[in-house]
């Protein structure tokens, strides 16, 4: 059975100006552990798939399964990392991490200990007791994607999370996360417009079509190399290009038949 | 209790600040807290100040809560609205609110002062001042609706004085500075004004108004109805303070007077009192048994149907429905 | 042929089901939203009337509802209320086209020569900090009757005015500059060609603040010194103890305050679309 | 290990002579504007008090400096001054205390009811175009003559209060609720663990605004009906015509609102460095 | 002789709390028609570059030449485009194409003819009496670009043109501007956090170390499938692998000698 599954999802959203069909008729299954990217072009609802897969948002119709239980409300068992950290800064980087195991009022001692923990683990040891302004922007991002991780999420839900940073940081943290995330085994969904993070870090990539938008294509990234390339190697594999420009067709094609 | 309640001028009423010390009345068991509101703070209404720095209030068992009202509106206002038990302000709001019938009715129970308290002052020296020297001058004078400019108004009347601009729409505290600044030929202005102008040259004594126009009930005491009814103790015994108050300041050294004045004054110079509390004893302003009479209440409504304040048919035909004469007539006895 | 208009709106035309429902629920809603409004001044009045009758508050006080309109009526057909409340509008829009021009015209010279702005700005924060009305007598004395009930408005708010617009000069993108810089703009094309439109926003937004204050300041003045206008008419009210002329003249007062702010409202509204901002 | 440290400022052990000289001409710019501000400041005093005695002006209606200085050191030693300085001092702080935490608390309730904030919206802005002190007779009627001053302060400051403290909740990001939303946080988590922390900022920048206008609306309420404070020492000096006393009062008012402005920068600072927000 | 030419320039800024050393020694001289890019870590002073060759920043020491003239202040020979497209909301789009113009005092209807010619030539031809808000972002840019061409410029200084679209437009007009360059045969100086688009559009590309910086390694870019090939055969040749590693590995080295 697979962890997350869309069954005919579309969803509309209604403002007193008009209607906007965003998503329709949504179908796909994401298995346990399993990593996928989605790019699509901007505006098609990208964002409304996560939000519809952690319960924040109800489908028009169809139905929404994790671990085959119908979705309704935000559940534990999915965690959302957004574009910006959104750490709050009357917070040190520590209280920052128990936000959610606060909310889900979970016992304190174990999230601390936990928290600590996954600081220690990935790279971040000393700085429990700083303030949020006092770390770069990648450091700012791993800490909110360990504040995630602290409430123990099986599936982590990963909207553009780089994409606030600067290039360089924004390839190595990539790497690094994909490295977090395959290394806790979790189950992860990412969106992003970077065609060659969605390549470099995925199982599958999904391309989604204009509004109302569906699953246009799904790719299967396999590299000959092997499987646990790093992403480094992964992007100088000949493989890759073709991938690529294949998803970059994709895309275009989708951007053309829009006008 | 309120906030800042305690810092009041009142505060002399206690033990500490009057400079003689007159024995509490004996058997006094307690004393009760009347608040009060006065209109303004003036030199016009000395009796009163005097009978909180003496002590006469205190002889009497009064802890005087003051608090200054700026306008009589408001002094009326605080009595009808439960905030103040007795209020010094002009006697024709106790008419207007009569007149407008509402559930609560203000009653006269003693009279500070029986003349209007302004004087005229003109801008040139004049030899001889008559009424029609105004004529085709500009005065300036007060809001319309108070008692002075009220008083003025049915001075020209009765002088039959026509011509004269009036200049009605400043407020009192700009008046005297639009005189200095050069405005007007005349000027209408109480004490201590008036003799600050007088003795930095800027203007000349021209008349009295309370002289030339005679008795009018200007300020009055005044208290609703059913505090009256309810507490005819402390009327009384707050009506005698005041009559204790003016005797003794009919008598007193112009230094005992300056003295006993002069926390209530702050910043005013010690000369400009005694030369304004000179000013009204000469014109005899305050009345020596606080008694409103029928004859003043009938010039006070006939001033203020002549300025249209108050329509001929409202006329109060019985001074009764808005005064208590009894507490201050039992004085005199 | 990568470049596509922005928004492309689809399925727009044909509305379905649940958007037609969705529409009805949002109009019920604004309907009740108008409903309870009116359920709320309308539950304001008669308690007010009825609390009147019943004695609990005494109207002669607190005036009543029904007293309101007889005396507004009576005080129109008097002809005196238009004649007061045009003074004051007047006063007011003289107040508020004064204090903006003066205001934007320091705030361009502080925006000019950093050193006067730095040197003046204690006494800035002191005027700004300083309760204007205690200034009444003074302006009285300087500007005479006539000029100050103006002098008052705009004292009280041409402080404000100048820091809102000039903190509206600092607020537009140091890059906007870099930009005219890099096509060598001299201090006077920058300020015409962008410090100005490009302050438009914040301008409207400074005179939608002006307006309230100018109109405080116009009142404060009458309270001073006036022949006509609302405020005379509420000192005077208070002097005769008619809490009627009083309570009908600050609800007039409320009506040209929002009649005042609308007119801004509309004219902001047209400057930015005027000038192509998005509201 | 490709994290750094945010700036690391190289070359700033040894100031090269440029920099040296970069210095020194800071620090002479520095002092030319402090002096330049006496020097405003001096010249004033000096063309008042000399104008005042050739005669230009009249003394006697716009004092001049020396005598505010006696005037001043008079009402010093009568002990008046203070009395007054703190009667009006206590008002304001009860004041800035009633309507920041009665807008706050009406702010929050509108955040949590956007029902209630839609119904009360058109009266919140007839409040806020409306001049309150137009509204004193009615405070004096309602709240007596001792809590009228009250009622006049908070009148002045507690609906702009309320709009601020509201649209600061509003300004804060949506992004950072859904963050909240994704942990399945319920609406009073959200305010307690965000909405209110997230604006002490504009809290604070709202607190300045408020003890503006609460010192405005102390006064004016002193004008109303006092037995002290600075207030009423203005109107008493203006009614026996001591333009010293009046010009004095409204110094230490300039005084104590800039020391009170002071004191708000203060607090806002602390509480910001408490709550690591950069400032 | 070069068109651009930096003889041993040094920057520092001033503030009141310190003095940052932006620039150290930098030399380096630009042909005519040829098209640099700049990539280094973010702080290093690349804008400070571009300020320096636009004359409106003078260097603390060392001498900037243009066609052997030394720099003072600005000069319409330069034309700079930075990061936003800054077009004035309150002007159409011609009327934002002649600010430069305008600035310059320059004949209004020669550069009229002239805007409305380059509005054409690059897909923007109805659009002369558009807002800004009417355009997309993409085209923003482009309108940006063609202001900047209007006032005639040899050469042209773009400061990350392209980092605040997102990733397709980016790369889609990445390649465009290249070939408006190219087409108008200006001289452009490129800088840019994005490795692929520094190697794609440029002849040179230029890595600078950390602050105070210099210029650490230049690459030429020779492709051998020829020199006039599209960004997108470029990407997928085989020596663009190689010169991406390299670039990226320079640039590594300096972020950790940082720390
Ligand atoms: N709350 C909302 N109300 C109305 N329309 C919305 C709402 N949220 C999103 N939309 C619309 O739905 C569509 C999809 O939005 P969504 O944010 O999911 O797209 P996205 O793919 O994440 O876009 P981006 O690439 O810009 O992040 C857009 O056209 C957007 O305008
Ligand atoms: N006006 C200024 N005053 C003081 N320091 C400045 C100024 N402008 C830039 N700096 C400093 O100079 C250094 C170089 O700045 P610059 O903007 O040139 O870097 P950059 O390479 O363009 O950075 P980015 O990649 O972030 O655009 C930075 O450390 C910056 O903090
Ligand atoms: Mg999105
Ligand atoms: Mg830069």
């Amino acid at each position: 059975m697979a962890q997350i599954e869309m069954q005919d999802v579309s969803l509309s959203y209604f403002t007193p100006k008009q209607e906007t069909e965003a998503l329709r008729g949504i179908r796909l299954s994401i298995e346990n552990g399993e990593f996928i990217s989605i790019v699509g072009p901007s505006g098609c609802g990208k964002s409304t798939l996560l939000s519809l897969i952690s319960g924040m948002l109800k489908p028009t119709s169809g139905k929404i399964l994790i671990d085959g239980r119908e979705v309704s409300g935000t559940s534990p068992k999915v965690g959302y990392m957004l574009q910006h950290d959104h750490l709050f800064e009357w917070r040190d980087v520590l209280s920052n991490l128990l936000v959610g195991a606060e909310i889900r009022r979970m016992d304190r001692k174990k999230a601390e200990r936990k928290a600590l923990e996954l600081l220690e683990r990935y790279g971040l040891g000393g700085f429990a007791r700083h303030n949020p302004s006092q770390l770069s922007g990648g450091m700012r991002q791993r800490v909110a994607l360990i504040r995630t991780l602290v409430t123990e999420p099986d599936i982590l839900l990963l909207d553009e999370p780089f994409s606030a940073l600067d290039y360089q940081t924004r390839l190595t943290l990539a790497d690094e996360v994909h490295g977090i995330i395959k290394d806790q085994g979790k189950t992860a969904v990412l969106v992003t417009h970077d065609i060659s993070e969605a390549i470099t870090m995925a199982d599958r990539v999904m391309v989604m079509s204009q509004r109302p938008s569906a699953i246009s294509a799904v790719y299967d990234i396999r590299f000959e190399e092997g499987d646990s390339l790093s992403a480094w190697t992964k992007r100088e594999s000949a493989s890759y290009n073709s991938y690529f420009s294949t998803i970059w067709k994709e895309l275009q094609a989708h951007a053309v038949s829009a006008v | 209790g309120s906030g800042g309640a305690n810092v009041s001028p009142s505060s002399s009423a206690s033990p500490s600040a009057p400079p003689s010390e007159p024995s509490p009345s004996a058997g006094s068991a307690e004393t009760v807290t009347v608040k009060f509101s006065e209109v303004i703070r003036s030199i016009f209404y000395a009796p009163h100040y005097i009978a909180i720095s003496k002590g006469f209030f205190q002889e009497q068992g009064l802890k005087i809560d003051m608090n200054t009202a700026q306008g009589s509106d408001k002094g009326a206002a605080a009595l009808i609205a439960g905030t103040a038990d007795i209020s010094l302000v002009g006697p024709e709001t106790a008419i207007y609110i009569h007149n407008q019938k509402g559930a609560k009715t203000l009653k006269i129970f003693a009279q500070l002062t029986g003349k209007d308290g302004s004087f005229l002052l003109s801008r040139n020296k004049l030899d001889s001042f008559q009424w029609s020297d105004l004529a085709g001058k500009t005065v300036i004078g007060w809001r319309p609706g108070s008692a002075p400019q009220m008083v003025l108004n049915s001075m020209l009347l009765k002088e039959k004085t026509q011509g004269v601009n009036v200049v009605t729409n400043i407020a009192s505290t700009a008046m005297a500075g639009a005189f200095a600044s050069g405005q007007g030929d005349f000027i209408q202005l109480f004490e201590p004004v008036a003799s600050t102008l007088v003795k930095e040259g800027k203007a000349y004594y021209a008349a009295s108004l309370g002289e030339s126009f005679g008795p009018f009930p200007e300020t009055s005491y005044v208290a609703t109805s059913d505090y009256i009814a309810k507490h005819p103790d402390i009327v009384a015994k707050f009506a005698k303070a005041v009559h204790e108050g003016a005797a003794w300041l009919d008598t007193a050294s112009e230094a005992d007077i300056v003295a006993a004045l002069k926390p209530f004054f702050d910043g005013t110079p010690e000369d400009m009192i005694a030369q304004s509390v000179a000013n009204y004893k000469k014109q005899g302003t305050w009345s020596a048994d606080q008694v409103l009479t029928p004859e003043q209440f009938e010039t006070l409504q006939r001033v203020l149907i002549e300025n249209g304040t108050l329509k001929p048919e409202e006329k109060i035909a019985k001074l009764e429905d808005v005064a208590d004469m009894s507490f201050v007539q039992q004085l005199g006895k | 042929m990568p470049f596509q208009p922005y928004r492309h709106s689809a399925g727009a035309l044909r509305p379905s089901p649940l958007y037609r429902r969705y529409l009805s629920a949002q109009r019920r809603r604004r309907a009740l939203i108008w409903l309870s409004r009116l359920a709320v001044l309308a539950a304001f009045l008669c308690l007010w009337e009825w609390a009147a009758r019943e004695g609990w508050i005494d109207s002669m006080l607190t005036s009543k509802p029904s007293q309101l309109w007889t005396s507004f009526r009576e005080l129109l057909v008097e002809g005196k209320l238009l004649k007061h409340t045009w003074t004051t509008t007047l006063e007011t829009l003289v107040g508020i086209v004064v204090s903006m021009a003066l205001g934007t015209v320091i705030a361009v010279v502080f925006w000019w020569s950093t050193f006067a702005s730095k040197v003046l700005d204690p006494y800035m924060v002191v005027l700004n900090a300083l309760p204007k009305v205690a200034l009444g007598p003074i302006f009285y004395i300087w500007l005479g009757d006539r000029y100050s009930i103006y002098g008052m408005a705009v004292a009280i708010s041409v402080i404000v005015t100048i820091m809102m617009v000039e903190n509206g000069f600092k607020e537009i993108g140091r890059s906007k500059l870099k930009l005219m810089e890099s096509f060598g703009a001299t201090r006077t094309q920058m300020l015409r060609m962008v410090i100005l439109p490009a302050s438009i926003p914040n301008w409207i937004a400074t005179l939608k603040v002006n307006v309230g204050l100018t109109l405080v300041g116009v009142i404060m003045g009458e309270f001073l010194s006036s022949k006509a206008g609302l405020g005379y008419l509420i000192i005077y009210g208070g002097q005769v103890f008619q809490m009627n002329m009083v309570m009908v003249s600050i609800a007039i007062l409320a009506v040209l305050s929002i009649a005042l702010y609308g007119l801004v409202n509309l004219l902001g509204a047209w400057l930015k679309r005027k000038n192509h901002f998005e509201s």
